[in-house]
């Protein structure tokens, strides 16, 4: 199980990380169309939280008790037991936000672009790899396994210097989502 | 300021206040143009976060992002981390006059020193267009009568020992029956020179003395002391005993595998050092041991060094304070008369001469010094190495020469013409980040390496800047393989001191009989 | 008269590249031999060489001076003879000076004239320089400062006849039927330069110690500054004579064993010194950082001899060829199996040693094929009483 | 035509040059045996056959040697078989595409450089470089079987080919003395019997078990050489051997910086 773990000491706080996050929610998945002044607003996942010179990204951690699920009136949040990613089914969530005011972390947004739905961290599971940990330029984002979970054990580790095409998380599972 | 609090002191004056008396008046051109396109521009303010000089800004009546071109240092910061590649800094297409005497750059420095009457201060190595005669040697390899040797299928030796040698061994039943004075083993002739915690900071100290540590060599403390976390790396640290003796104490001496004596540096042969007290941190003031905030002074001479005598009483206090077991290297800056002054060194007893040439880095040094005291490195080395063997003692000492070292291919021609190994700083600087922008000595560095503020110095992930050192020199050491395998040759020490596999192009005699070399196809 | 000075180095290289073919054979028992075999040998290699160099030293030909210093001298004119004579008169006591034996022989042309002198040094009482350290700076100043005239042979009982030509050409030239010696190492030379000089063809010879030479040191220029460092001049421009004063300075002057001779010159790497037990360790260490410029990269394959001993030894990765064969108490150094088997079907036994480790035969010992087929350095090479 | 299928040629004395141009006239004159002696060091015997009769005759022919061919024996050779009964020097089955060499002896440096094809096979030990820059092509591949053991360097670039180790000559228990085995090496295999360390083998070297196909050319090439030269092979086993194969084609792909 795969999940984003910040690394404040190294944080520069430059934004990076919110700016490519927009980008892979955005329907074009373009930068410059994403931030176009009449585009349809996008939405970052990541927020990045500053003090001084202390900074981190803040995005959801895929959490083994995830509050947001168990708060969910529809079972629009669920959580997967395999991979353990926590996702939103857009048709079945009706936008009552009860997840938003259950997330310890803040990490969840509403999204209106087409009707209301929460919109939280995924991953980039359509992608293959967070955007926001391949452009972080510091290394203070990086994707590891969650110790927590012993099945995931055998799967592969990956560093955070090991960026690039080869590294295709969910690629698997993206095949089966089709 | 207030004008009521200003005193009038001469009351034959009248009180008048005029902008100039608070307000330096800069008649200066910007030196940078900065160009955004704003067809690029996301306006994700990127660029105001990672400008330390406040070049960029948001306008929010305007709701664009603009600049202040005359603050840019040309650093490119902002142009590299800018998302959407919308911005680009160039020189500033509005030039003075153009004169074949007055440069603008004379301009520039006059009115920046009518404007505060003071030394104009700059950082980096010198940026003048001095003939760099690495690049008038050309370099041998083999045809048909030697073999060139494959580096990489066929052995290709680069360890080099830094110490000094005896005249000769002695074997006695099959066995080693003479003393070796202290030897350090190092898997390339390649050592990262001095740059002092305070100079730069501790994530680069730490990315250096780690990367020196994962491919067996040496790394040089500078004259700031040696940060309590980086004992640890001690088989790796050359410790520095510079004039203002900072962290100087017998933990500190013992901590090394060299004791580097600093009697001048390459950038600014002749003066002293002086580090800013807005940059002696808490960390700095404890690796110093020095109060914080209290300016950091280095004289220009060493106090107990006033003659060669002297030179040769601190070195021998440095072996006994170490008892004898790291060998002790003393650093010279490359001036007119360096083969003289090598010679005394190596009779004081030194076991490393180390040769900083006019192109070395600084944090910190008047410019008129950077760049026109000294001389170009290919010479002072050439002339030293001469000097040592017309007197019969050049096997006696190792010798490191340092300051403008670019490329492997700079290595190779250093090590032909003589030296055993070299010290390289910008070009270590550079793959942490560095881009020449020559502004260290403000403590505002973009690319968070010369300088102490937090907030900058977090922009060197020190693991990525070890790991970049470390390829960089991996990278270089596969040069200098493939050059000796040209040559036929299959250990470094094969090079040393072969001039005649270096030639010259486009030098004059004297430069040729002083670099010991021919011209091009001779 | 030929002027000496304007063939040597014409193109004022840095050094004079050449190739070759190298044989040496040695009675272990003292025995002396004719060395028609060693002739025979040589011209079948004689596609190794191209004229332009050949020459043989031979050990045990003077019997009749066993402890004189036998000087073979060339000189381009009768000038720079009287020049030469008046200058050794003083410093030696000359015993005998003849005209060296030589006859007219197609393929031999602008011979100079060869003479030998057998002498004692008359070294001044006061002075403490060892009678060595005398002869050496003698030879040294002749070469350097008479004009026309050069030593190649200065040890005892012993010559170096050598020249501009093949070297079976060589051998009939100088009448080396007409010797017996114990010793016998030849060369035939293939310089790249069209230029010969007849002081330029091997064997080099300081003292009693002489050297064959096959290959290139391509680390000429370092060995050079080492060497001129500790007061060697070199003034040949070629990379053979590095190796003469290497072994003058390792073997002559430091007295340091053959097999330390092989490590300084041809050591092993550092991975392998890394693996030697710590004594081994310890000294090979040593060696190189201490002696690093004197380590001859580049191919080559040399034998080196003295009055006792014969030694041969290739570069660390051998580059150049090297066969050693025995046959009862006689051992061969050959670049060429064929020649060896040429003079001597039968074999006792025939080895390539590997890079850097040397075959050494003394007097009363040959050398043990095991030992030097193996790059094995934690064992020094001993040896075997001859039969 | 009356000449004899079989010709004896006496070599000595004779330049190289001489002796191939015998056997050269002897071959297209319709000899399909020719038998060398006292052989001293004539180099390129076999090179330039080429073109003298058809290529299926010139795989039947057989040169016998009897002394010391010289360097570069069979150098290019396209076909015929070469014996020697003796040693063979520097560089033989240089760059050779077809036929055989046989060396009732040993055999000197870079034996096989580059070799395409053909097998050789060396009754004892082998010199420097052994099997250096063999490559195989389409269905060509070259098969050297050394009897005894080699010197450093072994199957140095080694892009193709086998090279057959069979450690005869070593003592019992006995560890092979070659250093920087297959350093560069990037295809075809080395099979070697004996003990040998980690140290000795170049990085970038693997041990993959053998595989069916590589214990029954084993096996034939091991029958051959006990037949040729009447030895006793049947002490040598199968597990006795180690198989070394490159681990990539491309083994310097991170040494250069794009």
């Amino acid at each position: 199980m795969w999940r984003i773990r910040a690394i404040p000491e190294v944080c520069i706080g430059c934004g990076l990380c919110r700016v490519w996050c927009k980008v892979e929610h955005s329907d074009s998945k373009n930068i410059h169309k994403a931030f176009k002044p009449n585009a349809p607003e996008t939405i970052s996942c990541v927020e990045l939280e500053e003090s001084g010179c202390e900074s981190f990204a803040m995005q959801c951690r895929q959490c083994d008790e995830p509050l947001c699920a168990y708060g969910c009136i529809t079972g629009a949040m669920t959580k997967d037991p395999d991979t353990g990613l926590v996702t939103v089914d857009k048709k079945k969530c009706v936008g009552c936000w009860t997840c938003i005011l259950m997330c310890p972390n803040g990490v969840i947004k509403r999204d209106e672009r087409n009707g209301r739905s929460a919109i939280k961290c995924d991953l980039c599971k359509d992608r293959g790899f967070p955007s926001c940990v391949e452009h972080c330029p510091n290394d203070a984002l990086v994707i590891e396994e969650s110790p927590m979970n012993p099945l995931a054990a055998h799967s592969a580790p990956l560093s955070g210097s090991s960026r690039g095409d080869e590294n295709i998380l969910f690629s698997e599972e993206v095949d089966d989502d089709e | 300021m207030k004008i009521e609090e200003h005193q009038n002191n001469n009351p034959s004056k009248p009180a008048q206040r005029k902008a100039s008396d608070f307000k330096i008046r800069s008649n200066r051109l910007s030196e940078f143009a900065v160009q955004r396109d704003y067809d690029r521009c996301i306006k994700c303010e990127v660029c105001i976060k990672q400008c330390s000089f406040d070049v960029h800004y948001r306008d929010e009546e305007d709701d664009l992002i603009k600049h202040r071109p005359e603050n840019c240092v040309g650093c490119h910061r902002c142009a590299v981390m800018c998302p959407t590649a919308a911005i680009s800094i160039t020189p500033n297409p509005a030039q003075y006059r153009a004169h074949g005497s007055w440069s603008g750059e004379h301009v520039k420095d006059i009115n920046r020193q009518a404007e505060t009457g003071g030394v104009v201060l700059t950082g980096s190595g010198n940026d003048k267009a001095a003939p760099v005669y690495w690049d008038r040697m050309l370099i041998n390899a083999s045809q048909v009568t030697n073999p060139s040797i494959d580096p990489l299928r066929e052995p290709m030796e680069l360890r080099t020992y830094i110490g000094a040698k005896p005249a000769s061994v002695k074997v006695k039943d099959g066995k080693l029956a003479s003393e070796m004075p202290p030897q350090i083993k190092i898997q390339m002739p390649i050592l990262f020179s001095a740059i002092s915690y305070g100079a730069i900071s501790y994530n680069v100290q730490k990315a250096i003395a780690e990367a020196a540590e994962e491919l067996g060599t040496l790394y040089n403390t500078g004259e700031g002391g040696l940060h309590p976390d980086f004992y640890k790396y001690k088989d790796n640290t050359i410790v520095q005993v510079a004039s203002g003796r900072f962290g100087v104490h017998p933990d500190y001496l013992n901590a090394a595998r060299m004791v580097e004596i600093k009697i001048g540096q390459g950038a600014k042969p002749g003066i002293g050092g002086h580090l800013a007290g807005e940059k002696v941190s808490e960390s700095v003031s404890i690796t110093r041991m020095i109060p914080m905030g209290t300016d950091a002074i280095s004289p220009a001479p060493q106090h107990d060094i006033y003659s060669i005598e002297d030179l040769r009483m601190l070195i021998f206090a440095l072996k006994e304070a170490t008892n004898y077991r790291v060998p002790v290297s003393v650093k010279i800056a490359a001036v007119h008369n360096a083969a003289a002054i090598a010679s005394g060194i190596v009779r004081a007893g030194a076991d490393v001469v180390a040769i900083d040439g006019f192109r070395g880095g600084t944090g910190a040094a008047p410019k008129a010094i950077r760049d026109n005291v000294g001389l170009p490195i290919e010479f002072a080395l050439a002339a030293v190495d001469q000097r040592l063997r017309d007197e019969g003692i050049r096997n006696q000492v190792t010798l490191i020469s340092g300051g403008g070292i670019r490329c492997a291919a700079d290595i190779v021609k250093a090590i032909a013409l003589g030296a055993d190994a070299v010290y390289i700083g910008t070009a270590a600087l550079i793959a942490v980040g560095c881009t020449l922008c020559q502004k260290c000595y403000s403590g505002k560095c973009n690319w968070g390496i010369a300088t102490q503020n937090p907030y900058l110095a977090k922009r060197v992930n020190s693991e990525i800047a070890k790991n970049r050192l470390v390829n960089l020199v991996q990278g270089w050491s596969h040069e200098i393989k493939e050059m000796l395998g040209g040559m036929g040759i299959n250990s470094i020490e094969s090079l040393k001191g072969s001039r005649s596999q270096l030639r010259g192009v486009g030098l004059t005699s004297e430069e040729l009989d002083i670099l010991g070399i021919r011209p091009a196809g001779m | 008269m030929r002027d000496l000075s304007m063939v040597c180095n014409p193109y004022n290289e840095d050094k004079v590249i050449s190739a070759c073919s190298i044989f040496g054979m040695m009675d272990v028992s003292g025995k002396p031999f004719s060395g028609e075999p060693v002739f025979r040998a040589m011209e079948n290699m004689h596609d190794r060489g191209n004229g332009l160099g050949g020459g043989f030293a031979v050990y045990g030909i003077y019997p009749e001076f066993p402890d004189h210093y036998a000087l073979h001298i060339m000189y381009t004119s009768q000038a720079a003879r009287h020049e030469t004579e008046q200058y050794l008169e003083p410093r030696f006591l000359v015993e005998r000076s003849e005209e060296i034996p030589t006859r007219k022989t197609d393929g031999i042309n602008n011979e100079p004239l060869v003479y030998r002198y057998f002498v004692l040094p008359k070294i001044p009482k006061q002075s403490e320089v060892t009678e060595e350290d005398f002869m050496v700076e003698q030879v040294l100043r002749v070469n350097a400062e008479i004009d026309g005239a050069f030593v190649f042979s200065s040890g005892k009982n012993m010559g170096v006849f050598k020249g501009v030509g093949f070297p079976e050409q060589i051998a009939r030239y100088f009448r080396l039927e007409e010797y017996q010696g114990h010793i016998w190492t030849a060369h035939g030379r293939f310089p790249t330069n069209s230029q010969a000089w007849w002081g330029g063809a091997h064997p080099f010879c300081m003292l009693d110690w002489t050297v064959v030479h096959n290959g290139e040191l391509s680390s000429y220029g370092a060995n050079r500054a080492y060497l001129e460092t500790i007061g060697y001049k070199c003034t040949m421009f070629t990379d053979t004579e590095v190796l003469t004063y290497a072994i003058d300075l390792i073997l002559r002057r430091e007295k340091l064993p053959p097999e330390i001779f092989a490590r300084v010159i041809s050591p092993p790497l550092w991975e392998e010194i890394d693996r030697m037990p710590e004594d081994e360790r310890k000294l090979q260490t040593a060696l190189r950082s201490v002696y690093g410029g004197l380590l001859m990269n580049g191919p080559f394959s040399i034998v080196v001899a003295n009055g006792s001993q014969m030694i041969a030894v290739t570069d660390r990765i051998r580059l150049r060829p090297l066969t050693a064969a025995t046959k009862d108490s006689t051992l061969y150094f050959s670049s060429e199996e064929a020649s060896i088997r040429l003079v001597s079907l039968e074999l006792d036994h025939v080895w390539t040693p590997m890079g850097g480790v040397p075959v050494i035969g003394k007097l009363g010992a040959l050398p043990v094929p095991e030992q030097s087929t193996k790059r094995n350095y934690t064992t020094s090479t001993p040896v075997e009483v001859a039969r | 035509m009356s000449i004899a299928t079989s010709i004896e040629i006496d070599a000595a004395g004779l330049y190289y040059k001489e002796l191939n141009a015998q056997i050269r006239d002897a071959v297209s004159e319709g000899a399909l045996k020719v038998v060398l002696k006292n052989v001293t060091g004539q180099r390129y015997i076999g090179t330039n056959l080429y073109g003298t009769v058809d290529r299926d005759t010139l795989r039947k022919l057989e040169i016998e040697i009897h002394g010391t061919p010289g360097n570069d024996l069979g150098m290019f050779l396209d076909g015929p078989t070469i014996t020697v009964h003796g040693n063979v020097m520097d560089g033989s089955g240089n760059t050779m595409n077809h036929g055989r060499i046989v060396a009732h002896g040993r055999a000197g440096d870079i034996t096989g450089f580059s070799a395409r094809g053909g097998e050789m096979f060396i009754k004892g030990n082998a010199g420097y470089r052994v099997g250096i820059h063999m490559k195989e092509y389409g269905d060509m591949r070259p098969v050297m079987t050394i009897g005894g053991a080699t010197q450093d360097f072994l199957g140095e670039y080694m892009a193709g080919g086998v090279v057959i180790i069979l450690g005869l000559t070593l003592k019992p228990g006995e560890a092979h003395y070659c250093n920087h085995v297959g350093t560069g090496m990037h295809g075809g295999m080395i099979f070697l019997r004996g003990n040998i360390e980690p140290h000795q083998i170049g990085t970038g070297v693997g041990m993959p078990e053998l595989t069916d196909k590589d214990a029954e050319l084993l096996t034939n090439y091991i029958a051959e050489y006990g037949r040729l030269f009447d030895t006793d092979v049947s002490e040598i086993k199968l597990e006795d051997f180690t198989k070394l194969a490159p681990l990539s084609v491309r083994p310097y792909k991170q040494v250069y910086a794009y």
